[in-house]
């Protein structure tokens, strides 16, 4: 019981100051109630409607998983290290048995690296068609708010189909995976992705050639290039200000080293380089998902694996939808690991909120604060 | 894919000959992954070392551990390269241990300005202090956290 | 010269958005209208289970590897079966995975929504009953002219 | 308090405005019971029934499904379920998910602000019992602890059409219950 309680503001506003050029400025907390904040809450400073300051105030879906994963065992941590992100389970669950494999020092078999990979790549489809959705109702376009959800729903039959669930998978397992590919799956995933490709275009045209998108986001959000690599952002963010480094090709991982794909850069920073590094990355996944399921070898899926944790340390990580998700995974012999630190895109993106909103207005906020395509569950785990 | 060493070996021969007293443990994981452990008082050489010669400028996170058994507090930076387009695949862990009964060490903002967040969370899970830090607050608890530091060996939490 | 061309170009890059939108009034329906049409969930969807009284011998692996410690295994007569707390499971199906027996079993069921919180509680009597069948079920399928759409699930 | 009282008893206003008082608490209940017994009740019910707005707060990851649900391809505004902004204008707090401590407080700040009738709908597991994260330090172990729940929807996340369910159970649960007990 040390300091008494900070009470919560009732209204949105909090304060008004005077700074020293005599010019009032306006603390408003947006969030966690609002629309256009998720669940979290920024604390912004305006001087009329510029952002002079900005506080990120995570932790509204702090859950303590780090502190679950050290008192439970390997596999039971499974469907726990898949919350922080529901819509891009499969890759978080990646980065985990990728470390354990690495500590246990087992070998997946080619078909299990291949489904996992698949999983993944329609995963990453997934977790990007949500962002565009999102963000497309904050730009107060509903249809983007529609289609995107609805054309979400063919890869998520695809995975149901594959693993039984919709989005939770627990899929990915110490040694392999789960369950096989059910039959006729490969040409039910060449109609959908080639269809998609289509819909792609129609986003095209009555979203991103839009004038009333570009006006809105180009210019805006600016985050350069040396500032991405010195807060340490990652994935699209990363990508969109002119850094081509994508941890598929930088230390290639599960099936990617035998598949054919490029990284797509966007040398602007700005909210609309970033925006289109997504657009570009579904087309590459559309590609990837045809190329696996043509070349897909035969097979064991699963290999035996201990349910146990050798002594030793990896640092597994993976490219998820929204950049580089690791785990410093330390092991000490029994079933549980000793230490399991967990660090995600989000997280890892969370320092770049502030960069890009300040200077901005006030209502190009979702926009630029949208495009770094900030999940608050997985930044807070 | 080889599995030789010598880019990891190159650095670690790098670094020893110009902080030979201040490296106290360097050890290689496996390929593409290096541990380098450093004296707290001297880390901030090393890693401004690291940036500006070696090209380690993308901070990848920072990890606490609590070894309650040895009685110290590891601190791991995970760093890596974007400059060097050879390297992007190397994560260098660096390690520094402080005394459990007095968490304080200097802060790496100054450094790489993205260990920020990182810094104020083993702050608030561990209760380490970073000198120097420009605001080394609360990040996920609540404003009226009363309880220990959650992340502890020690703390043990009542369940259902 | 050149705004006015930039405008042209704006006006034609809006007219060609809204063109767009409008091509799609005239494609099939999207939607699936849940109560009176049921998507055909496959078999193998982790849903409720379903357990086999025979077979189960109580062992008590699945409350074992049971993330959430939603099972707990209760004594029936002579016997021991486990009992779902369905406000706790997350149909990770891990126990069924791991039952030596076969025991447990995925269904299809998945609307199991509760006025109150003790009704969640699923006995191995409520466990034992297979799911009704529920028809008008219907599939999502993609048609390159027509566009996605739900149609009626073809007999086989 | 006493010579309080007999002062009172005294004043004639006062006497009045007692008198009316009790006449006005008769008349209100007489509109209750009217309310309540005729086709009134039918017709409130059924405009509580299909204006369930919930308020835009997401509370955790089971906004990935009402996100879904609220798509295209299950939309919600069939039964009337519209995500609103403004929580004075909402009637339906959707809980999805995990509520943390830190939430906890804003959730209820949220409820207590909200007009009458307001309903809860629980969604997912840890909304009802803490979940997968049931151990963990900075959770509440269900929604139930803080506010009154009306309908439970398990699963992790469940799926759409069992949040459809849910409204569908909560509509008829509105359309059997009493005007002045609703929320």
């Amino acid at each position: 019981m040390s300091a008494p309680p900070k009470p919560v503001p009732l209204t949105t506003v909090e304060s008004t100051e005077t700074s020293e050029s005599g010019a009032q400025t306006l603390t408003l907390s947006v969030g966690p109630q609002h629309s256009g904040s998720g669940h979290m809450r920024l604390i912004v400073e305006v001087d009329g409607d510029i952002i002079v300051n900005v506080a990120p105030d995570p932790g509204y879906v702090h859950r303590g998983i780090e502190k679950i994963i050290e008192l439970r065992n390997i596999i039971k941590s499974i469907p726990v290290i898949e919350r922080p992100s529901i819509i891009d389970a499969s890759n978080l669950n990646h980065a985990w048995v990728r470390s354990i494999e690495e500590i246990q020092g087992v070998e997946v078999p080619r078909r299990g690296q291949y489904l996992r990979t698949l999983l993944n790549e329609m995963n990453r489809i997934m977790s990007h068609l949500y962002w565009l959705s999102i963000y497309g109702v904050f730009l107060g376009h509903t249809t983007m708010f529609m289609w995107p959800l609805g054309d979400r729903e063919l890869f998520i039959d695809l995975a149901e189909k594959l693993t039984g669930a919709r989005i939770t998978y627990s899929y990915l397992v110490p040694g392999g995976v789960r369950r096989d590919l059910p039959p006729g799956f490969a040409e039910e995933a060449v109609k959908r992705t080639e269809y998609f490709e289509k819909r792609l275009k129609e986003y095209d045209r009555i979203f991103f050639n839009n004038p009333l998108f570009t006006s809105r986001a180009k210019g805006i959000g600016v985050l350069s290039k040396e500032k991405a690599i010195e807060l340490g952002c990652t994935g699209p963010t990363l990508r969109g200000s002119g850094v081509d480094a994508d941890l598929r090709k930088d230390e290639p991982y599960a099936a990617y080293p035998e598949l054919d794909f490029e990284v797509s850069t966007r040398p602007d920073g700005d909210s609309f380089s970033r925006a289109m590094v997504h657009m570009d990355e579904m087309r590459e996944s559309c590609k990837i998902i045809r190329q696996i399921v043509k070349k897909i070898p035969s097979g064991p899926i699963r290999r035996k694996a201990p349910i146990v944790l050798p002594r030793g340390v990896a640092y597994g990580r993976v490219e998820s939808a929204r950049g580089e998700c690791s785990f410093y995974l330390i092991g000490e012999g029994g079933d549980k690991p000793y230490r399991a630190r967990y660090i995600t895109g989000s997280y890892r993106n969370m320092a770049a909120i502030p960069a890009v909103l300040l200077g901005n207005r006030l209502a190009d906020m979702p926009t630029a604060w949208w495009s770094i395509d900030y999940w608050p569950v997985e930044a807070d785990r | 894919m080889s599995l030789s060493h010598e880019r990891e070996d190159a650095l670690v021969q790098k670094l020893k000959e110009n902080f030979p007293a201040d490296i106290k443990e360097t050890n290689i994981i496996r390929r593409a992954r290096l541990e380098v452990t450093v004296a707290p008082e001297k880390i901030k050489d090393v890693a401004a070392f690291l940036r500006d010669k070696l090209g380690f400028d993308h901070p990848n996170g920072v990890s606490a551990v609590d070894y309650n058994r040895e009685n110290r507090f590891e601190i791991v930076y995970h760093i890596s390269s974007m400059r060097v387009k050879d390297m992007r695949d190397l994560v260098l862990d660096l390690k520094e241990s402080v005394p459990r009964n007095a968490p304080k060490v200097g802060s790496l903002v100054s450094v790489w300005s993205g260990v920020e967040n990182y810094e104020r969370e083993s702050f608030e899970m561990f209760g380490i202090e970073f000198d120097g830090h420009p605001r080394l607050e609360k990040l996920f608890l609540t404003d009226n956290w009363d309880g220990p530091p959650p992340l502890r060996k020690d703390i043990r939490f009542p369940t259902d | 010269m050149a705004p006015i061309i930039g405008k042209a170009k704006a006006a034609v890059d809006i007219s060609i958005a809204y063109l767009t939108g409008i091509r799609h009034l005239f494609h099939r329906p999207y939607t699936l209208r849940f109560p009176q049409q049921r998507y055909a969930v496959e078999k193998g969807y982790r849903g409720r289970h379903l357990l086999h009284l025979d077979r189960c011998t109580g062992c008590g692996i699945c409350a074992w590897i049971c993330p959430e410690k939603c099972i707990t295994i209760v004594p029936r007569g002579q016997r021991w079966y486990p009992q779902y707390f369905y406000g706790r499971c997350c149909f990770c199906h891990f126990c069924t995975d791991y039952c030596p027996e076969f025991a447990l079993e995925e269904t299809v069921e998945y609307d199991i929504a509760e006025y109150t919180r003790d009704r969640l509680v699923w006995s191995p009597e409520r466990l034992s009953k297979p799911p009704v069948k529920k028809d008008d079920k219907y599939v999502f399928s993609v048609d390159t002219i027509g566009g996605a759409s739900q149609v009626p699930q073809k007999e086989e | 308090m006493s010579a309080q009282r007999t002062a009172q008893e005294e004043d004639p206003v006062a006497t009045l405005a007692e008198g009316l008082s009790i006449w006005v608490g008769k008349l209100s209940d007489l509109v209750k019971k009217v309310v309540d017994t005729g086709p009134i009740r039918n017709v409130i019910n059924w405009a509580r029934m299909y204006s369930l707005w919930p308020v835009n707060i997401t509370t955790a990851c089971c906004s990935a499904e009402f996100g879904a649900a609220s798509g295209a391809r299950h939309d919600l505004e069939r039964f009337g379920v519209l995500p609103i902004g403004s929580l004075r204008q909402s009637d339906l707090i959707v809980i999805e998910g995990t509520i943390t401590k830190k939430m906890a407080k804003r959730l209820r700040m949220i409820y207590d602000q909200m007009a009458l009738p307001r309903y809860v709908i629980a969604m997912g597991d840890c909304a009802m019992s803490g979940g997968l994260f049931h151990d963990s330090y900075s959770i509440v172990n269900g929604a139930h602890e803080f506010v009154p729940v009306d309908v439970y929807v398990p699963g992790c996340p469940p799926r759409p059409e069992a949040l459809e369910q849910a409204i569908i159970m909560l509509q008829e649960k509105i359309r059997r219950s009493k005007v002045y007990e609703q929320g």
